[in-house]
């Protein structure tokens, strides 16, 4: 039965792919985009990877989506047409495919318990996570403890997009600076009703995330988007000035760099405890105590991170758009 | 305690820095700061130099967790060798980039420029020392992330231009790396790189590992811009600011190589690579091919950042030439070249940042006759390009020597030959601008009274470079054992196994 | 036929990985690029999740009851890379804003007639 | 199978025949008004009936709880953004059928 719901997912994002192709709207591409993520989204769920569909479905049908629609917002929605040779992609993709074709045939089956992936390293974290790291959630103990540095890696990728995104579109001055023009969706009450009641518990939806991680689907990362997109949602039904009111700019940039820190510092700590960066066995007198004071810690750095950052970035986009429509 | 944890500090110290650079917001203190944290890292990685140098490796556990369950850090002379290039060049590029980088970049944005600089510093050091395929991917990123950010600081728009095609063609580059890692992955179950290369040699089939070969090399080649994947890199070292384009041309192509090289040397094992796969004869073509290709377009161009750009290309055609020669010698006389090259290219593009400072423009025009108005750069200029073309008492020609002389240890006569006729171009393109700055008449729009020496502080960097250049032509020793022992540490990647400290 | 079923997932992949690479190299419009590389990244995730999966096993989250569970490391690794494909994406979008104020276009076939030749 | 698996495959049933009309009602229908009545009212007791017929399936514990709070939030954001839509085409001018074939009428005369 899984079987086949995963064929009709694999043959939905095929059409959804192949469509892309030859759509020349860009606003039919980014919806179609955000169709085929939620897709992917859907078919990691049928994988087993809940942790990585709650992601997926939160950042590329969520935030990627609202960050393409607001860039063509300001260049616009056609594509115009291409001249580029495409016989030459043909041959790069023909090429590239067959190779790729060729190492499949000697790829692991789909799904065998004893296929060489599930061997070696895995059972380890399946086997003794439990015990050794005191969480249910597998991908939380490996995400923040065995590969705890990969995940710091990761809050720093977060955070060098901000530095990149904010040096070049400019973090959004104060909101005494902006235009007085009053945006936002004045029209919509229902609207507005509606993310006046939903807006709060989406942040509490995040919280829950941020802190329940350590027992089911979730983390850092997802609750930063989550708190994130309450504050974008709230951005776009009552306008960007009383948002950037209610969360500055400013706060968000400074804010940024505190979770990066803030992750760091943890494993400082164990430095200076005498064991090695990141080693969360130190920060209490029982290890497993200690390491989920560590995993607790360090996914509220990723959650403030990532929180600012998205946020940030939205900012930095919406203030594009805005400059747009004044012009 | 600091000894114990010296084979992360390299990562680490960049890592903190960049952060508290964006909450001091200050650009003098910025600076500052960073500056003591790169100069940090260089006296690190002179000690990990040293550490390793009789031929053992530094192994660090994050986490504490053992490898191949957790992420290791593992130095060892080779990477050593290439951090310490790294870590040295970040350092007199930073001093450099005070006045130059105020010049070029808007005074707010200064603070995130210099954040950008350590994260990719960051990064690079991450590609160096980390002995986990998958958290190199990150670091990958991490650096590529930043490098994008420098190179569109500048006020030329092109550079943004540049920045993206940068972007698509880095992120393809990345992403079929991701392919091959996790085809590697697929087949073996782990993703340390001293434990991939132990259960790869178990692998009977080897359809899926050749394929996953051939991805890591190209997406590796497309980040090390060798010839015909190399089509981003003049844009983006031409529009770049000088300072990042001198950071650059010393630092991110010679990491991607040490990628190619970890890859090839430690996981896959030469044997694999270039015995079963003859892997060594495509390289070697496009090698030489991107030596010709690109030293022949770098005669023909008129701004000079881009002539130097194209001259990046056909220098990591040398560096890739060597490794091709599968034997001591070239390993050796790659590896040389990383670090020779790093020396003569970011003093290079200091000298034509420094004219881009006084100037405004970097096309050959404005060179003419600065040979009297700026004798110091000039003369910078001038002692770095014999370098490139590979004058003795200058470290070009060590490199070539020891590249020469692995050629002709396999009886490759003509690989040799040709090595040398390719450094008639080189005298072709640097003699260009000599002939401009120091035989030519300054054209007549230029305002004379204003163009004068640049600050000390820009010279300081520039000249340090190039004495250096200078000192490793005649005095070999320290250069030629470290890479030698580089060189050894790749070959024997087996041996290293048995070998920590 | 089971060689067709076993070996599904990772034709599919293949394809994605494909389509979002054509579009890469013949998109026209920078937007349209960026579309393309997210769809190739995705694909690659698709690769690693497919692989970690077990038949018959169960999400990584203990519980009672349950013996065989799914591979928690491709799903740690996939995460990290779906931050990262973000990260990307922003920067790329923010530099398509930026090319559209100084070029006044975002058509590749547009501005690089104005563009100095390289 | 005992009356509460019954009711909860009718339900499920139910679920799927509207969400099937929807979709079909999305192609069939002429204009966007009637296709988003179609798309957002089937939505919203789709949702309804396969959500229900769900949680019949469950051990009525936290499971139960945490589908309801999904209804819950499908029921306040479905209809608010179908509205939201379709307020939005007509600020933007988007006319329907019979007013389509009025102004191509008064246009003529």
């Amino acid at each position: 039965m899984t079987v086949l719901i995963d064929l009709i997912l694999l043959a939905m994002l095929v059409i959804t792919a192949f469509r892309i192709i030859y759509i020349k709207d860009l606003f039919s591409v980014v919806m179609l985009f955000g169709i085929y993520s939620f897709l992917c989204a859907a078919l990691f769920v049928t994988l087993d990877a809940v942790d990585v569909a709650f992601t997926e479905a939160s950042v590329g049908a969520g935030i990627s989506t609202v960050l393409m629609l607001s860039t063509i917002a300001i260049t616009g929605r056609k594509e115009k047409l291409s001249l580029h040779s495409h016989t030459f992609a043909t041959l790069i993709v023909l090429l590239t495919g067959g190779a790729l074709i060729y190492g499949t045939f000697d790829m692991p089956l789909f799904g065998l318990a004893d296929n060489p992936v599930h061997e070696h390293v895995a059972p380890r974290y399946i086997e003794t996570s439990p015990t050794e790291i005191g969480l249910p959630n597998m991908v939380t103990s490996v995400l923040a403890s065995y590969r705890g540095f990969d995940t710091f890696g990761e809050t720093v990728v977060v955070f060098a997009a901000a530095i990149g995104v904010f040096s070049l579109l400019g973090v959004r001055g104060k909101p005494t600076e902006l235009l007085a023009q009053e945006q936002g969706l004045t029209q919509h009450k229902v609207l507005r009703v509606v993310a006046k009641i939903s807006i709060p518990l989406i942040i509490l939806f995040a919280l829950y995330v941020q802190f329940h991680g350590d027992f089911g689907p979730g983390g850092g990362f997802q609750a930063g988007v989550i708190a994130a997109a309450a504050f974008i949602l709230y951005a776009l039904t009552f306008s960007l000035r009383k948002a950037v009111g209610v969360v500055s700019p400013r706060f968000v940039k400074y804010l940024a760099p505190v979770g990066v820190l803030l992750y760091a510092s943890v494993g400082l700590v164990s430095m200076l405890n005498g064991a090695n960066f990141l080693d969360y066995n130190v920060l209490a007198a029982d290890p497993v105590d200690g390491q989920h004071y560590g995993i607790i810690i360090i996914e509220l750095g990723v959650g403030i991170t990532v929180f600012s950052v998205m946020l940030g970035i939205f900012y930095a986009f919406a203030g594009q758009v805005e400059k747009a429509n004044v012009q | 305690m600091f000894e114990q944890h010296l084979a992360v500090l390299p990562v680490l110290l960049p890592l903190i820095a960049a952060p508290l650079v964006v909450l001091i917001n200050k650009p003098r203190a910025a600076w500052l700061l960073s500056t003591l944290f790169v100069g940090a890292c260089v006296y690190i990685s002179f000690g990990l130099v040293s550490a390793t140098m009789d031929g053992g490796a530094l192994r660090y556990a994050l986490g504490g967790w053992e490898p191949p369950w957790g992420i290791e850090m593992r130095v060892d002379s080779a990477n050593a060798f290439v951090l310490l290039t790294v870590s040295v060049i970040a350092t007199l590029v930073l001093l450099f980039a005070k006045e130059s980088i105020a010049s070029e970049v808007a005074h707010k944005q200064l603070p995130l420029f210099y954040s950008a600089y350590l994260l990719c510093l960051a990064g690079l050091s991450g590609i160096l020392i980390t002995g986990d395929a998958f958290n190199l991917f990150v670091f990958l990123e991490i650096s590529s992330l930043a490098t994008y950010t420098l190179v569109s600081l500048a006020a030329d728009r092109r550079c943004l231009t540049a920045a993206f095609r940068y972007l698509v063609m880095g992120t393809i580059g990345a992403t079929f790396i991701l392919i091959g890692v996790g085809m590697l992955y697929m087949k073996t179950g782990t993703l340390n790189m001293l434990d991939l290369a132990e259960r790869i040699q178990a692998v009977e089939s080897h359809r899926t590992i050749n394929t996953g070969l051939a991805f890591i090399m190209v997406g590796v080649s497309i980040k090390l811009a060798l010839f015909p994947l190399h089509m981003w890199l003049p844009a983006a070292y031409s529009f770049a600011p000088s300072a990042v384009t001198a950071f650059l041309a010393g630092t991110a192509t010679k990491v991607a190589i040490y990628v190619m090289l970890r890859f090839v040397f430690t996981i896959f094992g030469a044997g694999y690579v270039f015995e079963q796969m003859n892997m060594e004869i495509i390289v070697l073509v496009l090698a030489l091919a991107g030596i010709f290709q690109c030293s022949f377009v770098a005669t023909t161009q008129s701004n000079i950042k881009t002539l130097l750009a194209y001259s990046s290309v056909a220098q990591v055609g040398y560096i890739i030439l060597g490794v091709s020669l599968v034997s001591l010698t070239g390993l050796t006389a790659s590896l040389l070249h990383i670090f020779n090259h790093a020396l003569m290219k970011a003093a290079l593009f200091m000298a034509v940042g420094a004219v881009f400072y006084r100037m405004g423009s970097v096309q050959i025009i404005a060179f003419q006759g600065l040979g009297r108005r700026m004798p110091w750069t000039m003369s910078a200029f001038t002692i770095a390009g014999l370098s490139i073309i590979g004058v003795p008492l200058t470290v070009g020609f060590i490199s070539k020597w020891y590249l020469v002389t692995a050629a002709l240890e396999q009886g490759n006569w003509l690989v040799a030959f040709l090595v040398l006729v390719a450094s008639l171009f080189a005298v072709v393109y640097i003699g260009k601008v000599i002939e401009a700055a120091y035989f030519k008449e300054p054209s007549e729009d230029a305002d004379a009274t204003k163009i004068k020496e640049v600050p000390v502080s820009m010279l300081i960097p520039m000249w340090l470079l190039v004495l250096a250049n200078i000192y490793f032509g005649i005095d070999t020793s320290l250069t030629v054992s470290a890479a030698t022992a580089g060189a050894e540490a790749l070959l024997n990647g087996s041996s290293l196994v048995g070998g920590v400290q | 036929m089971s060689l067709i079923f076993e070996h599904f997932n990772h034709w599919v992949v293949v394809i994605l990985m494909m389509i979002g690479l054509y579009i890469v190299i013949t998109a026209n419009n920078l937007v349209k690029k960026v579309v393309g590389l997210n769809i190739f990244q995705s694909a690659v995730f698709l690769m690693y999740i497919t692989m970690g999966k077990v038949v018959g096993g169960t999400a990584p989250i203990l519980a009672e009851g349950v013996t065989q569970y799914s591979n928690p490391l491709p799903h740690v690794l996939i995460l990290t890379a779906i931050v990262v494909g973000v990260a990307t994406t922003a920067v790329g979008l923010s530099l398509v804003l930026r090319i559209k104020s100084a070029y006044g276009t975002i058509e590749e076939n547009e501005f690089q007639n104005k563009e100095d030749v390289i | 199978m005992s009356a509460l698996d019954y009711l909860s495959a009718a339900l499920l049933l139910l679920g799927f025949i509207f969400s099937l009309s929807g979709a079909i009602g999305l192609f069939r229908f002429p204009d966007f008004f009637t296709r988003i009545h179609a798309s957002s009212v089937t939505d919203s007791s789709g949702a309804v009936c396969i959500i229900l017929g769900l949680a019949l399936q469950t051990n009525f514990d936290l499971v139960t709880v945490k589908l309801l709070f999904i209804l819950f939030f499908l029921l306040l954001t479905g209809p608010t953004g179908s509205h939201a839509l379709a307020k939005s085409a007509r600020h933007g001018g988007l006319l329907t059928i019979p007013e389509c074939q009025e102004k191509a009428k008064d246009g003529v005369s």
